[in-house]
């Protein structure tokens, strides 16, 4: 009965308290409380990373009765990919704390938001039981639909509500997925994960698998996004905040797929079978579609935007092949995107911070201007097209190879995929080409270079994507064992 | 027809009567015909009761008390209903249901 | 003299309600003491019910009995008036004739109290009355306002029609089973006219309740009434009405084999009605209406289900529903009554305006608020009694609900029109205090959820 | 042995040391990249002596691996080896690549950005070495990918300019295409072999000849990509637009090689299919005969050793078709020397006199003495005359091409060599024959000299060494037969003599020859129309669909959520755009048609209380009607 992952989930909430309580005039005082809390959240985390045995399966238990009446638990554990995930959680949720350090609009409900967020993110990695899983998808709607709709662009009414109301409409149908989970689970009805899965494989869901795995899908392809169901991303991308669009981009996009990994895999492993070609076409669609639309954009972040529907084709194909190596290459997209992206979008806020536009066409010569924002962007683009040695490639490969290797997913969509890779390259270069290189344009040629609070913020993602690029096992090493167990289940199925 | 006046008379009986206090209540313009259209089908309804408990529970008396009841409770509702047109009355100088409808949507 | 302990609370009430009538007799001086008497004295009845809990003595005669569903609808009307009274007392200025608005509300509560432990038609409809006529008062508080006037004749006109509807169809009811008791009826055997007669019957109740197509008293009622009236009105009755609807439905269901696909129809029609008709609504009382016949609704749908679960479940979320939208009315009573009043609520009052978001997202059925976990509990009984389809259709109109609850949202955080001159706040803590209340529980609600139902008698699965 | 690490890492350390550092310290420690590849050449000397004493053959003599990630359960290794193939490909690496830096100094120095250039030459060694040492093919593609980046950088180096920003892009964006194909093989040998390693997969594993058909097909077409075979070439000639002793060290001797070194390495599993080696050997010819063909009408001195570099690269996939990796090898060695001395020699003319283009060079021999003696030689070995290396090692494959029987082919590759010592010798005259047009030139420094120097005197030596080559590898060597050694001297005499003959005595008018044959000008000066194919073909074809992909985006999908609600109002007439004016806030077309079926359900609410009471006990009486027929 550890109260570790208690702790590191509901920390961030006593900070949005002390934010909320606040005066006015104290509002500035938000940031260093925020900072503080997420500083202590890591260390925390970095702490059950240290110590996490990676045979041990799901460790860091906690698990209580919440409603006994419907048997829901409150029931927290973390395996490999849980931990994975949040500690991406919580370290980008760190760095967009120290993001947005120069945040002026009513910094104090900035704060709040931004912690409530954090609360939400750092729970629905470590929820176990379907309802508190719910419960903390749900959490996170709400402070990314203030932290769009106050602090955004332009057309942000537009795009927050948008937003808000896709993954709202997505996660009904998930909602009715979790009761139909509940009622059919055999004698005693439970929303428990663990014990979902063996009553799944005893056969309590043989008849109706399919509607429930649609119900799910549903459910995440909003969220992941797979293709047709992405256009609220590029809005709500364009008009978040950087901090906020770090946190979309680098752990939001990320509960779908987990959701599939998590929730929809084990449990419903016939139906998953039964669907992987059809979720590998819409990947690879994905992939494709996403990397040419990204080549026609002239904002840059709509550009990274695409490009982060293009890198989730590749978590969805991955999740489809139901290969060992696959879902390893799942997972890593996950975390590689989520470090890679959030840089990104991280560079891309530092020049519009300094130049007031994202249009490309505008943009040109960073390296000669600013070489450190530059060189740092072209870093990150190149880890975005997956260049080896860098987190990029890492999941990308092995999604490939998993798919290759996997019965359930036809070559030709290999291929398309490893085409999908070059078309990558085609557009980050194009981009690099336009914004990095050449001559100072008019709106580059004043501006200051990178800050130190700026590098420190930078630096450890900089630092990551080299170490998972280089050596695979610093991620692989807690992702493999989880995924194993989520393989064997799916041989079992015929 | 039976020279004695059965159940079925007043069931037919009760039956009329809220029929056209219900035809009164949905057609008559002025509020004040309405409430009185409103009583006369309180009354069918107190018919019905009587008769049934004269009838078929001859020993108890629920079906009396139950009318009686209706009787003292309806009274003060019309009464409250008169007050309500009247007020209205005093503010919009008419009591044509028709014309009271600036409310809508 | 032990029978008429069962029935203190209500008396608690009556008296508190009589004090508050003869308050300017009292040494006290100030406008507002009836409605801190009110309060107190609902607070007292809060606790007295609670105290006295179920049991299975009957009083005059088996009409009234009090078993656990009964008792939390008293306790949850009990606790809900108090806080109304007390908000009440707090805005005593700007409401004016306190003491009839505390005396009306108390004497209706009382009335509802009473009819969650009917367990006889008679009292049914006795109760019944006494709870809906204060309500007309209510809707007509203010003379001086002829929309206010129009829309309390429009309710009452349309009230009394479907409760002599009622009273028709029970008298029907009484002659073919002989007795008046609800435990009495279980056992006759209903031909086709038992069939009408129980319709005619439920109708009265569904009107009570404005589920559609019995609902269009409420919209025209609400935008004429000022809106702290409808505070009352649209949240309090509703609670025993949802009792007593499940009492007779529990006792005609089983016989009458139509009955649960008419619930069904009008669940879904008031689902419809209600959600499409509160888009694009710009007076926030009308909208509260017909979301309110929305929830009605879904409340409709788990007892279309039939099972003992889904009216455990209505209940619950009878209250889930009440606490937010009587909070709801709270703010707009003090702010105005339009989404261009609301406007930059947030830069006004930061804490009411949060508290406006969390009572619209308990509406929505955001988790961990207490919507989520009363439609949790109510759609999966539905849904256990196979229900599919209309559960999806009800789950995915709580998702468009959000579109137009999100209207007030996206006005009181992001209007940037702060009202010009800033009216002095006739306020004083004791409002504040309420919506606090209402707030704590929309919040507890949700996360005690298993208390909650153990208090309800639920036997632990 | 784990010393053999330190080659490789210590240029990769030199460019981790200098990419963080501001722009004025990273110049001022320029020379550091050089101290470390002077140590990875003295590791690729000792580690050649220590091959040399273990006689060669085709066993590594060392291998150590690594698990870099662990998927399945499995482990998957990888690691680097050290046999006979490896220790020659170090040594050309570290020999051309200490020449390349050396010179470097001396031709970069007033370079303001000459601190970045030469990181990135460091880690483009180490990436080369790495794959040169690496023990399997996921190692091998890791380095592969890098030397793609280094290449990239290198060729856009003077990024501000344009030409070299767009070479740059093709450059990488080729290669990449090809890479695909690389990808899907190694996808191929996970799934078959379950490992990546060069013993597990070309030896442990019984191919079946289809599967090794693919991967083998799947492989070339990865080494096409990389070393400039037709179709994918496009690139290369392009790529002189970057620093010219970066394109010495990158697009002549290292990187253009490394497919070649790939498809050796990966000999085991070519043989099992003859189709794959058939088609390499097709590749090889066209490439060769096109790169010469093209050779012969450059102006620009670089583009003609570019086209020249990827003929004789058509050469070595000759050798490798035929099936003799020992051949190819050898050629890749030589031509590694004498091609990167020529293109040192062109960067001092460049230098001299500021500009690529031929027409206005001229009588350099006098005013550049070393160079021209230096250029001279490496000419000589690119041409095939004897005694110079270019000789044995053209000869060790036309001899394999002889004896393999491929005589289409051996008479090809014959008009090829006679083709290569025409353009060689038109190049000489016009550079270094006739009149001086720009007489103030003056001699390199001595930090670029003494590397040609060292290289003409290696193309001179190194081709004696080819029959102790062979055995040195593990196959059977021996002189070349002497009637071979005849013919090819012949044909690379008559190609010099009419060289001479046309550019020499300009006898010919190449002018009015141009004007007689302008169709078939035209079809050489357009590169045999390979760019602009693509661009049409290609490029303006995915800028069209991605426009169209993206307005599909915003109109169709986005617009089917907003659009719904416009869509609406042409079936629900006027009405609908007032309430669209009234209710501006209707944010998605969606939300505006649920207001709109909102505003039509509310039309019922007309204010007149009768009129709900009318639609109350209709409603009664419709239910009561309902029930009584289903009770009945």
């Amino acid at each position: 009965m550890s109260y570790l992952l208690t702790t590191i989930v509901f920390l961030p909430l006593a900070a949005a308290v002390i934010c909320a309580m606040l005066p006015k005039d104290l509002a500035g005082a938000a940031k260093w409380v925020a900072a503080t809390v997420m500083a202590f959240d890591v260390t925390l985390v970095g702490w059950l990373l240290a110590t996490f045995d990676v045979r041990g399966g799901v460790q860091a238990v906690v698990d209580i009765p919440w409603v006994p009446q419907i048997a829901i638990r409150y029931h927290l554990g973390a395996d490999g990919i849980s931990l994975a995930m949040l500690a991406l959680s919580a370290l980008l949720g760190l760095i967009a704390v120290v993001a947005s350090w120069k945040m002026d609009k009513s910094p104090g409900t900035y704060f709040v938001m931004l912690m409530l967020l954090q609360v939400g993110m750092n729970g629905v990695f470590v929820a176990l039981d379907l309802v508190l899983f719910y419960v903390f998808w749900e959490l996170v709607l709400v402070p990314m639909y203030f932290l769009i709709a106050m602090w955004g662009g332009e057309r942000r009414s537009y795009a927050s509500l948008k937003f808000f109301l896709y993954t709202l409409a997505g996660s009904v149908f998930m909602l009715v997925g979790i009761i139909a989970l509940y009622l059919y689970s055999g004698p005693n009805n439970t929303f428990d994960i663990a014990e979902l899965v063996r009553a799944s494989a005893g056969g309590a869901f043989n008849g109706i698998q399919g509607w429930l795995f649609l119900a799910f899908f549903l459910g995440f392809a909003v969220k992941v996004p797979i293709w047709p169901l992405h256009t609220w991303l590029p809005d709500a991308h364009v008009e978040a905040p950087t901090a906020a669009s770090v946190l979309l981009a680098g752990v939001l996009l990320k509960m779908g797929t987990y959701g599939f990994i998590r929730i929809a895999l084990p449990i419903l492993p016939v139906a998953a079978k039964a669907w992987a070609p059809w979720i590998a076409a819409l990947a690879v669609i994905s992939i494709v579609y996403g990397a040419s639309v990204a080549f026609a954009q002239t904002d840059v972040k709509k550009l990274i935007a695409y490009s982060s529907v293009s890198h989730m084709g590749f978590v969805m194909l991955g999740i489809a092949s139901g290969t060992a190596a696959g879902l390893d290459g799942a997972v890593a997209v996950m975390v590689s995107h989520g470090l890679v992206t959030g840089l990104l979008f991280l560079m891309v806020g530092m020049v519009y911070e300094r130049t007031h536009t994202r249009q490309i066409a505008e943009l040109s010569g960073l390296s000669s201007q600013v070489p450190a924002i530059g060189g740092i962007l072209a870093f990150a683009s190149f880890a975005s097209l997956g260049l080896p040695g860098l987190s990029g490639f890492v999941g990308e490969f092995l999604s490939l190879l998993g798919s290759w290797q996997s019965t359930l997913v036809p070559h030709w969509m290999t291929v398309v995929a490893a085409v999908g890779v070059m078309l990558a390259a085609a557009y980050m270069l194009w981009m690099v080409q336009r914004v990095v290189l050449g001559e100072a344009s008019e709106a580059v040629s004043r501006i200051s270079d990178i800050t130190a609070r700026e590098v420190a913020y930078v630096l450890p993602l900089i630092g990551l994507t080299v170490l998972v690029g280089v050596y695979w096992n610093s991620l692989l090493r807690f992702v493999d064992p989880a995924v194993q167990g989520i393989v064997t289940i799916l041989a079992r199925v015929v | 027809m039976s020279a004695v006046v059965g159940l079925r008379e007043f069931l037919v009986l009760s039956a009329v009567l809220f029929a056209l206090g219900l035809y009164g209540a949905l057609s008559k313009k002025s509020a004040i015909m309405i409430l009185m259209a409103i009583e006369l089908m309180t009354n069918a309804v107190n018919i019905a009761l009587i008769a049934m408990s004269r009838f078929l529970t001859p020993g108890l008396m629920t079906g009396q008390f139950f009318a009686a009841f209706i009787m003292v409770v309806s009274t003060a509702e019309i009464g409250l209903g008169l007050a309500l047109v009247l007020a209205l009355y005093r503010r919009t100088r008419t009591v044509e249901v028709d014309r009271i409808d600036r409310l809508k949507g | 003299m032990r029978s008429y302990l069962l029935i203190a609370p209500e008396l608690v009430m009556l008296a508190s309600a009589l004090l508050a009538m003869f308050a300017d007799v009292l040494p006290v001086r100030g406008r507002r003491v009836a409605a801190w008497i009110g309060a107190a004295g609902a607070a007292a009845a809060l606790v007295i019910a609670l105290a006295v809990g179920p049991g299975s003595v009957t009083l005059f005669g088996s009409m009234l009995r009090f078993d656990s569903l009964a008792v939390f609808a008293r306790a949850a009307t009990a606790g809900l008036t108090s806080v109304y009274l007390l908000w009440l007392a707090g805005n005593g200025a700007s409401v004016g004739r306190t003491r009839e608005a505390t005396t009306l509300a108390l004497l209706a509560a009382m009335g509802a109290m009473l009819m969650s432990g009917a367990r006889d038609l008679v009292l049914l409809f006795l109760t019944m009355e006494a709870a809906t006529m204060p309500a007309y008062v209510l809707i007509g508080f203010d003379r001086g306002d002829e929309r206010g006037l129009e829309g309390a004749l429009k309710y009452f006109l349309l009230s009394m029609v479907t409760s002599l509807v009622m009273l028709y169809g029970m008298a029907f009811l009484f002659g073919m089973s002989g007795t008046t008791s609800l435990d009495g009826l279980r056992v006759t055997a209903f031909g086709s006219l038992g069939l009408i007669a129980a319709v005619l019957t439920i109708v009265g109740l569904l009107a009570k309740l404005a589920a559609a197509p019995f609902h269009y008293w409420s919209p025209d009622a609400y935008a004429g009434a000022p809106a702290f009236s409808v505070a009352f009105v649209s949240s309090v009755p509703k609670i025993a009405g949802v009792v007593a609807l499940v009492r007779v439905v529990g006792v005609l269901g089983p016989q009458v084999r139509g009955l649960t696909d008419v619930m069904l129809t009008v669940a879904v029609a008031s689902m419809v009605i209600g959600n499409f008709a509160a888009f694009g609504q710009k007076d926030v009382r009308r909208l509260m209406a017909y979301s309110g016949v929305a929830h009605v609704g879904y409340l409709l749908l788990a007892l279309a289900g039939g099972t003992e679960a889904g009216s455990i479940g209505a209940v619950l979320y009878a209250v889930a529903y009440a606490v937010p939208s009587m909070a709801i009315m709270f703010v707009v009573a003090e702010e105005g009554p339009t989404l261009d009043d609301m406007d930059g609520l947030l830069s006004r009052r930061p804490l009411a305006a949060w508290a406006m978001l969390v009572f619209l997202l308990s509406l929505v059925g955001v988790p961990p608020l207490a919507g989520f976990f009363g439609k949790l509990y109510m759609f999966s009984a539905a849904l256990d009694a196979g229900l599919v389809w209309p559960v999806v259709l009800a789950f995915a109109f709580s998702a468009v609900s959000a579109g137009y609850y999100f209207g007030i949202v996206r006005s009181a955080f992001l209007g940037q029109r702060p009202r010009a001159v800033r009216v002095r706040s006739t306020r004083n803590r004791a409002a504040d205090v309420a919506i606090a209340i209402c707030l704590l529980a929309t919040v507890l609600l949700g996360l005690l959820a298993g208390p909650m139902l153990s208090v309800l008698g639920y036997a632990l699965r | 042995m784990t010393w053999l690490l330190a080659i490789p890492l210590l240029p990769a350390l030199a460019f981790a040391l200098l990419a963080p550092l501001p722009r004025v310290t990273r110049n001022a420690l320029r020379w550091v990249p050089a101290v470390a590849m002077a140590g990875s050449l003295a590791g690729a000397l000792a580690a050649f002596a220590m091959v040399l004493r273990s006689g060669g053959g085709d066993q590594p003599i060392y291998h150590t691996s690594f698990a870099i990630a662990t998927i399945g359960g499995k482990a998957l290794d990888v690691g680097i080896q050290l046999d006979a193939v490896a220790a020659i490909m170090l040594l050309v690496v570290t020999i051309v690549g200490m020449c390349v830096q050396v010179y470097s100094l001396g031709y970069m120095h007033r370079d303001g950005r000459v601190g970045w250039y030469f990181a990135v030459l460091s880690l483009f060694s180490a990436a080369m070495l790495g794959l040169v040492l690496a023990s399997d093919f996921l190692l091998l593609y890791m380095c592969w990918e890098v030397m793609g980046l280094c290449s990239y950088l290198l060729i856009g180096f003077w990024h501000t300019q344009e030409a070299p920003r767009m070479a740059s892009i093709k450059a990488f964006l080729t290669t990449r295409v090809g890479d695909v194909g690389f990808a899907i093989a190694l996808a191929i040998m996970y799934a078959s072999v379950g490992s990546f390693g060069f013993a597990a997969v070309l030896h442990g594993y019984s191919w079946t000849p289809a599967l090794a058909t693919a991967v083998s097909l799947l492989l070339l077409f990865g080494a096409m990509g990389k070393s400039a075979q037709v179709p994918l070439h496009v690139w290369l000639p392009d790529a002189m637009a970057g620093p010219t002793p970066a394109s010495a060290l990158i697009h002549a001797a290292t990187m253009v090689a490394a497919g070649v070194y790939l498809v050796a390495r990966a000999m085991p599993l070519f043989e099992i299919s003859q189709v794959a080696l058939t088609v390499t050997l097709v590749v090889g010819t066209g490439t060769a005969l096109l790169g010469a063909l093209l050779a012969t009408v450059q102006h620009d001195i670089k583009k003609v050793l570019a086209y020249s570099t990827i003929s004789q690269l058509g050469y070595m996939f000759i050798a490798l078709g035929t099936g003799s990796a020992v051949a190819g090898l050898f050629h890749l060695m030589t031509h590694a020397f004498f091609k990167s001395l020529l293109f040192l020699g062109a960067g001092v003319i460049i230098h001299a006199v500021h500009t690529q283009d031929m027409r206005e060079m001229g009588g350099l021999r006098k005013l550049l003495p070393w160079t021209t003696a230096a250029f001279t030689a490496g000419a000589l070995a690119l041409a095939g005359v004897f005694p110079f290396s270019g000789f044995w090692s053209k000869d060790e494959i036309l001899v394999s091409l002889w004896s393999g029987g491929h005589y289409v082919v051996f008479a090809l590759a014959l008009f090829a060599a006679f083709l290569t010592a025409f353009y060689m010798t038109r190049l000489w005259f016009r550079v270094f024959a006739g009149p001086a047009q720009k007489p103030e030139v003056r001699e390199a420094h001595v930090e670029m000299i003494v590397p040609m120097v060292l290289l003409a005197g290696i193309s001179l030596v190194v081709g004696f060494a080819s029959p102790f080559f062979a055995t040195f590898l593990g196959e059977h060597g021996g002189w070349p037969d002497i009637m071979m050694a005849v013919g090819s001297s012949a044909v690379a005499t008559s190609g010099i003599v009419a060289g001479w003959w046309v550019f020499g005595k300009k006898a010919v008018d190449t002018e009015a020859l141009k004007a007689r044959f302008p169709h078939l000008y035209g079809i050489f000066d357009n590169k045999f129309y390979f760019d602009r194919t693509y661009e049409f073909v290609f490029v303006n074809a995915y800028n069209r669909l991605s426009d169209a992909l993206w307005t599909f985006d915003t109109k169709v999908i986005d617009g089917a959520v907003d659009g719904f609600g416009h869509a609406w109002s042409a079936v629900a007439g006027g009405s609908w755009t007032f309430d669209a004016k009234v209710i501006d806030g209707a944010v998605m077309g969606l939300a505006s048609t649920v207001t709109w079926i909102g505003a039509r359900v509310r039309r019922l609410q007309a204010g007149r209380v009768q009129t709900y009471q009318r639609l109350v006990m209709a409603a009664v009486i419709l239910l009561v009607l309902w029930i009584a027929l289903k009770g009945a």
